[in-house]
């Protein structure tokens, strides 16, 4: 069996004295995808951070490839090939499309280098059309591509995407799916949060459901789609 | 409120233009917008959806064209005036008081509606009114809970649905939503949606979504653009069904499956 | 008896600061050869930073007068700082002993019985800079100078002598305080080509001035003259450029008395440093106090007298002897110096006895 | 929130400021008398920088305005009626802000800063410059304003008892007007637009103009510090209306704590004990200051109004950070 | 004006719009760029000048000074990254003015006394102490002329580095996001050390260049602080050539201001800072 990648275990995550995340046990393998689920504050975007130490957990470890990570800085977590695409964005403003893209791109941890400038391009023919646009200028849309694209730079091994079709349309999310799949197909495991739980559990082998800060469901897609009082009970659908 | 008439023309655009450099955003387009009436503006990412809803609320002058609210024109009026007037607006990407409680800026937005500048003296906590506009669209937007929470720290979804709170509280009569469904749950976004309809019975509504359940759950009329051009215009079914539509912007049903 | 009180509000920090300390040192060697007593008495020292701060200037006297209860004021070196020090003085009826400032007004329409000066009135050097390049046959002169009080009194008292001596100022030129790029000017001044110039600046913006100037080419064509401080405690920054510069100014290296050899080697001794013009008005506004003092048997509360001693008493400075005028400023000679090496060598006394003319002084 | 909780601190700070005529200092009564007038300065920038974002560098200018307008206004030989200069000196420092805001506030951000300090810059010239005040020597104010009223002397500001109270009185009714004003609908919309003015255009607010009203109270409260000071020392200068006295005042108020009345007067008092404390006990105060400035930013995040919480929560004995 | 003196004007104009470029090129990366609100930049320039004094006066040679100053200068930087301005990024950009402030009288004091308070001048290096004869009573000192020769390579390798490497564009990125660059997995608390070192030191360079024409005094450091912040805001923060064109602007401003209108040239800069900003509320070059 594939390594474990990335590792979670008994996180528990406060903002000031509110407590968010209650003893999260996570993990994700070499290849694997992972779908994470859940209504909106219920933690789901927490996680990530504590992972990535962007937010320090209180108690709890974080292991990279097996190793301790916990009190890592984030770009030493990052630098082990985890490419994140946070919600709401994140864009150099001051940079354009060609800078944004150029600034990370980086050889995978085992020096690979599939993700090139032309393949971005290839892959998002509209920011081709934009390269020399501020990141300011961008429509929504444009700017989450960028994002996605300015992750795959980095040539990751893991890739996470937190919510990364918000704003898209439908044609470019469906483009966007296809291509994460083809990235996983390539061996790249991605952790997605995405309100299309449709496409993600059929992107993803494992899903994972959380309710105010704690693991109610984890499971196979399989198993998760033949459960649909428990996406209805838990995600409101 | 005011008195409503149904199927009354309340905001009208005609043939805006709007260049940045040497893009064409937005290229003659002409919206309607009527009372009790959710019209749709689709279009893949970077049409100019957004800048046509720029030009709409004054956030960006255009470079040409017109702008009737009630048939006056208000082309000239600035972003402050025309939600004087009574074209409120919410933004795609989220805009708020992030130092303010939920309640704050909410009642922020309902303070708006009857400004007393000179009034040095009220404490503005007092004025009720305000306050209990603010707290049934705080209710009405499912933020019930998040009264006091200070809007910074609020989940991503969370700070959507407030930003749906705030123009609520404006009372405008003409509402511009740029992808108010954005970042919601699943379980938000049909709440929105019932939220939706219900605004429609006193209002217009232009609408910017990505969201095709919810779009097609609300719509009465959709504009489709494409590059800043007017691709097509109608209700739902034909929209629905127009393969110009579907090659530019939807997609085909088998493609779903991905 | 008690202690005398003395107030020294200086500049210890900030641009001024070197100038602040070597009236210090004066004023406290002439205490120490006075066997550490003025009036017969003990000194105790209360000092304020002044900063050069004109906005602070009234509650830093204050501190000194109503906290302290100083006997008499010792400051300061900004003409700003002092003036607001004046008008405490005169309010709460303090003495005050400026050491160096020079705006005319001090001893002029703002003079007061309990204000003194041990040092020169910005007319001074200047005027006597006038007379003696008119003397000299020199007829067309430009000007350039900071745009502030100071500078422009020394300007005016150098063009009062200078035009009636039949010479004409062709080009008058300011620039706003502490500005100091001047190669502006200088194109300027060798475009008009004058037969001399005339400059009043001070500390680093002197020397950029001289070494600026003599960096132009200018310095061989037209001479350059000014008040002493054009190069007082500036030559070692000038670098050569200031070789052969003439100037006026009440002080000068090589002067022939007694008083200032002793002077100069017990400074150099004491501090470690070689005395200036700064240390010389020190030491004379504790030699004025102790004038005072003795007339008033010892007594720093009976004012009349100490004015009195004060106004009458001939200091025996290391400049050379001079007395006080009604308006309480130093009658004094005026010498014409010549940069030598590192330093101001006295030529020859341009103007004896010189005496300000305390314009609007109703004392 | 806890308005009483916090009062009891404040009525004690306040008694004690009131007693300090009791001392008979003559030089504590003004020393503590300049600083409640750096306080008054204090508070009126605060409105600007900690409540509606507007980070002026050329407050001084108001200050000067108004200390200047005083000295000039008032005879040479005779008092001045107070109850004429004072409205006269605001007034022409809110007619100077009102002016100067109708320009710079339409820069934003360190593009405001600069160029508040340009005008400034340009009052500081107007009256370093010309013979208008003096020139770079300054000017006395040698009567102070007389308060009579049709023969009735209500108080006298030659006597520095009366004086001192005068501006306590000022200060404390500045900031009951303040604190007041920022409950207002008014106020609230100035803290929006500190938080995100965008926003607040797009609710419908017409956000110039509140901008220029915070703008004009800034510049009429600055100008009422000026008064007193030129009234309390008698001499004005062009240094008033520098840049080192506009950075003074910001640096009182970050000092104090961005975004808090209280806090601003806090600023004002440690600033100017710290200058006056420190140049007592060393040649080298600039060292201890600038030491304890380093200190306070990197150990007090927020300036002292933070420390009355850090306080609280140490003695909850709550969780640590 | 005579054309002669008018050519000549010029030339000031231009050599002296040069040097306040060279001043302020260490402002335009720490603040302009990494958009630290540095008060302190006067007494870097202060402590490089200052330096020049010092290490002239051992080595006996300018050039040796600055061989020797830089690297010191940019130690110095680094450990100041490290110790104070590491911990100010996620706060209020104004704690900035407060610590700068604190700064400069530290930094004042310490001069005062490592190296007293007395105006000194450095020697220019033998091989640029001439002159170039203008007019047939004035002449060009080759040494101004050389330190625009370094503004100019200055001017172009900053834009270089900053608009044209990925250590430049990673600083901006920083500028927008910090956040998001360190999750791409670039250390940038290493980059923002290095960057402000390298502004320190630019300072420094400054203060070394100019003090043979500015002789080097107290206080020095204040006297550039202004219009450094004059000259990268009119110029647009961040831009590089905004900068330039900004300090030759108020490079001719000034010279001819003096020239011209002597009565007013207190506030020509300031009248010129106020005009360009009111007319282009972002600066002259808002980005590139
Ligand atoms: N910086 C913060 N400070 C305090 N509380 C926070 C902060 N960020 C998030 N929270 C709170 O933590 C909870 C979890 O937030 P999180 O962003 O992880 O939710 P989420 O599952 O990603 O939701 P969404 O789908 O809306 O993005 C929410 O209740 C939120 O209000
Ligand atoms: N300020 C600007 N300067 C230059 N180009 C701009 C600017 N704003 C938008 N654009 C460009 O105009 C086009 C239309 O942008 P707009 O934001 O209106 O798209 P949109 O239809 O809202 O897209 P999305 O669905 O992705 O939000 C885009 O290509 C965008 O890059
Ligand atoms: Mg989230
Ligand atoms: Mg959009």
């Amino acid at each position: 069996m594939s390594n474990m990648l990335l590792e979670a275990k008994e996180v528990h995550t406060y903002y000031g004295a509110s407590h968010i995340l209650h003893g999260i046990d996570f993990n994700i393998r070499e290849g694997e995808g992972i779908a994470l689920m859940g209504r909106n504050g219920m933690g789901k975007s927490t996680l990530i951070k504590s992972m990535l130490g962007i937010v320090r957990p209180r108690h709890g470890r974080v292991l990279v490839r097996g190793d301790d990570y916990t009190k890592a800085r984030t770009y030493q977590t990052a630098q082990q090939g985890i490419a994140y695409v946070p919600e709401g964005r994140g864009i150099f403003k001051s940079l354009t499309v060609r800078e944004n893209l150029l600034m990370s791109a980086r050889a995978g941890v085992d020096g690979r280098r599939e993700w090139t400038f032309d393949r971005v391009m290839e892959t998002f023919p509209r920011l081709g059309e934009r390269i020399n646009n501020g990141g300011w200028q961008l429509s929504g849309g444009e700017q989450q591509m960028l994002t996605i694209g300015r992750a795959l730079m980095t040539n990751p091994d893991l890739l996470i995407l937190d919510e990364a079709t918000e704003g898209l349309a439908p044609l470019i999310a469906m483009e966007i799916w296809r291509i994460v799949k083809e990235i996983r197909r390539t061996g790249i495991a991605t952790v997605i949060v995405d309100k299309n739980h449709g496409a993600v559990t059929s992107i993803c082998d494992r899903a994972m459901i959380l309710v105010k800060g704690q693991v109610v469901f984890d499971g196979t897609s399989d198993e998760i789609r033949a459960q649909p009082e428990l996406i209805q009970k838990h995600l409101g659908v | 409120m005011s008195t409503t008439t149904k199927n009354e023309v309340l905001l009208q655009a005609d043939r805006l233009t709007r260049r940045f450099g040497g893009l064409v955003a937005n290229q003659d387009i002409s919206v309607t917008l009527e009372r009790q009436m959710i019209h749709v503006l689709l279009g893949p990412n970077g049409a100019g959806k957004s800048t046509c809803i720029n030009m709409l609320s004054g956030d960006l002058p255009p470079s040409e064209g017109r702008i009737h609210y009630l048939g006056k024109d208000i082309t000239a009026l600035t972003a402050a005036q025309r939600s004087q007037v009574g074209i409120g607006r919410s933004y795609q990407r989220t805009n708020i008081f992030p130092q303010f409680t939920v309640l704050e800026n909410v009642r922020l937005a309902a303070q708006s509606r009857r400004q007393q500048p000179w009034s040095l003296f009220t404490k503005a906590m007092e004025q009720k009114w305000a306050l209990d506009k603010a707290r049934a669209c705080i209710e009405e937007a499912g933020l019930g809970k998040r009264v006091d929470w200070v809007s910074g720290v609020l989940s991503h979804g969370e700070q959507r649905q407030l930003e749906i709170a705030m123009v609520l509280s404006t009372d405008a009569q003409v509402l511009l939503l740029d992808e108010p469904l954005a970042g919601m749950g699943s379980e938000e976004s049909a709440s929105m949606v019932e939220v939706l309809k219900r605004l429609r019975q006193t209002r217009g509504i232009l609408l910017v979504e990505h969201d095709m359940d919810a779009v097609f759950a609300v719509a009465d009329m959709i504009t489709v653009m494409v590059n800043g051009q007017l691709l097509e215009c109608g209700p739902p079914a034909q929209i629905k069904a127009s393969v110009a539509v579907q090659q530019a912007y939807l997609g085909t049903e088998d493609s779903f499956h991905v | 008896a008690d202690k005398v009180k003395v107030g020294l509000m200086l500049p210890y920090t900030g641009t001024y600061a070197a100038l602040g300390t070597a009236i210090t040192n004066g004023f406290k060697q002439f205490v120490d050869e006075n066997g550490g007593k003025l009036g017969g008495r003990e000194v105790e020292y209360f000092t304020v930073d002044d900063e050069s701060n004109p906005a602070k200037a009234t509650e830093n006297a204050k501190k000194l007068v109503s906290r302290d209860k100083v006997d008499v004021l010792v400051g300061t070196v900004h003409s700003g700082v002092a003036l607001a020090m004046a008008k405490v003085a005169r309010d709460t009826k303090t003495l005050m002993i400026v050491p160096n400032a020079g705006a005319n007004d001090l001893t002029g329409p703002l003079c007061s019985p309990y204000v003194f000066r041990s040092s020169f009135s910005a007319w001074q050097p200047s005027y006597a800079m006038g007379e003696a390049l008119a003397k000299k046959g020199i007829k067309n002169v430009a000007t350039v100078t900071w745009k502030y009080s100071f500078g422009e009194e020394s300007v005016a008292g150098f063009k009062e002598a200078f035009e009636k001596g039949g010479g004409k100022l062709v080009k008058e030129m300011t620039l706003p305080f502490p500005n100091v790029e001047f190669q502006p000017f200088l194109t300027e001044i060798a475009s008009a080509k004058p037969d001399a110039v005339f400059v009043f600046f001070a500390g680093a913006g002197a020397a950029k001035f001289v070494a600026d100037y003599a960096a132009a080419g200018l310095k061989n064509s037209i001479p350059l003259y000014g008040p002493g401080f054009l190069t007082d405690g500036n030559l070692g920054a000038m670098g050569g450029a200031g070789e052969g510069l003439l100037t006026t100014l009440h002080y000068a290296d090589g002067l022939t008395n007694a008083k200032d050899a002793a002077f100069r080697t017990k400074y150099a001794q004491t501090y470690k440093l070689q005395p200036d013009v700064y240390a010389v008005q020190g030491y004379d506004a504790a030699q004025m106090y102790e004038a005072g003092l003795k007339a008033a048997g010892g007594d720093p509360e009976k004012k009349e007298d100490v004015i009195k001693g004060m106004e009458s008493a001939k200091i025996d400075s290391p400049r050379g002897a001079f007395t006080l005028s009604k308006a309480h400023n130093p009658v004094q000679d005026i010498y014409m110096r010549q940069v030598k090496g590192d330093q101001n060598v006295m030529l020859e006394v341009v103007s004896k006895s010189l005496e300000d003319p305390a314009r609007g002084c109703k004392m | 929130m806890n308005a009483n909780a916090s009062l009891i601190p404040k009525l004690v700070a306040l008694a004690i400021v009131a007693c300090v005529p009791l001392s008979g200092e003559s030089f504590y009564i003004e020393i503590v008398g300049k600083v409640l007038v750096m306080a008054i300065f204090a508070m009126s920038l605060d409105l600007l920088v900690g409540f509606t974002g507007l980070v002026s560098f050329g407050h001084a200018a108001y200050f000067g305005i108004a200390a200047y307008a005083v000295a000039i206004l008032s005879p040479e030989y005779e008092a001045a009626s107070l109850w004429y200069v004072l409205p006269a000196s605001v007034g022409l420092s809110a007619l100077a802000a009102f002016v100067i805001g109708l320009f710079v506030l339409r820069t934003k951000g360190i593009y405001f800063i600069m160029v508040t300090l340009a005008f400034a810059q340009m009052a500081y010239f107007i009256f370093h410059d010309t013979p208008l005040g003096g020139g770079s020597d300054g000017k006395y104010l040698n009567n102070k304003p007389s308060a009579s009223i049709f023969g009735w002397e209500p108080f006298d500001l030659t006597n520095e008892v009366h004086m001192f109270y005068f501006i306590l009185a000022v200060l404390v009714l500045v900031y009951l007007f303040l604190a007041r004003v920022l409950q207002s609908p008014f106020g609230r919309v100035l803290v929006g637009i500190k938080s995100n003015e965008h926003r607040m255009q797009s609710l419908g607010y017409l956000t110039f103009r509140y901008k220029l009203g915070a703008f004009t109270l800034a510049g009429a409260l600055g100008g009422l510090a000026g008064f007193l000071y030129a009234v309390l020392f008698g001499f004005v200068t062009p240094e008033l209306l520098s840049w080192h006295e506009s950075g003074n005042v910001l640096l009182m108020v970050i000092l104090g704590g961005m975004g808090n009345l209280a806090g601003a007067i806090a600023g004002a008092f440690a600033f100017e004990a710290m200058r006056e404390i420190f140049a007592d006990i060393t040649k080298y105060w600039q060292l201890l200051m600038g030491g304890v400035i380093v200190a306070v930013v990197l150990f007090l995040p927020g300036g002292l109004a933070g420390v009355p919480g850090r306080i609280k929560r140490a003695l909850q004995g709550g969780e640590a950070k | 004006m005579d054309f002669a003196s008018f050519l000549i004007q010029t030339l000031n104009s231009l050599q002296y719009g040069l040097l306040l470029f060279l001043v302020a090129s260490g402002l335009t990366l720490v603040f302009g760029i990494m958009g630290i609100i540095n008060l302190a930049h006067g007494s870097f320039y202060m402590i490089g000048a200052y330096l020049a004094f010092v290490l002239t006066s051992a080595t006996g040679s300018l050039v040796l000074a600055v061989v020797l100053g830089i690297p010191l200068a940019l130690a110095f930087g680094a450990f100041l990254e490290w110790a104070l301005f590491s911990h100010l990024y996620k706060r209020d950009h104004l704690e900035q003015v407060l610590l700068t402030y604190g700064l400069i009288l530290i930094f004042e004091q310490l001069r005062s006394l490592l190296v007293g308070d007395d105006v000194h001048g450095v020697a220019i290096p033998a091989f640029l102490d001439a002159s170039i004869q203008l007019t047939e009573v004035m002449s060009y000192p080759v040494y101004r002329l050389a330190i625009s020769v370094v503004c100019i390579v200055l001017a172009v390798a900053l834009y270089y580095v900053i608009q044209r490497t990925r250590l430049g564009m990673m600083i901006r990125a920083g500028n927008d996001d910090r956040g998001m660059v360190e999750a791409l997995g670039i250390n940038i608390n290493m980059i923002y050390r290095v960057v402000f070192a390298l502004g320190v030191a630019l300072a420094a360079l400054a203060g070394m260049l100019a003090a043979p024409i500015s002789s080097v005094f107290p206080n020095m450091g204040s006297h550039v602080l202004i219009i450094s912040f004059v000259i990268v805001v009119i110029g647009g923060i961040g831009s590089v050539w905004g900068a330039l064109v900004a300090a030759l602007i108020v490079g001719f401003a000034d010279t001819f201001g003096k020239v011209l209108v002597p009565e007013l040239s207190g506030i020509v800069v300031y009248v010129v800072m106020a005009v360009v900003l009111l007319w282009r509320p972002e600066g002259i070059l808002k980005k590139g």
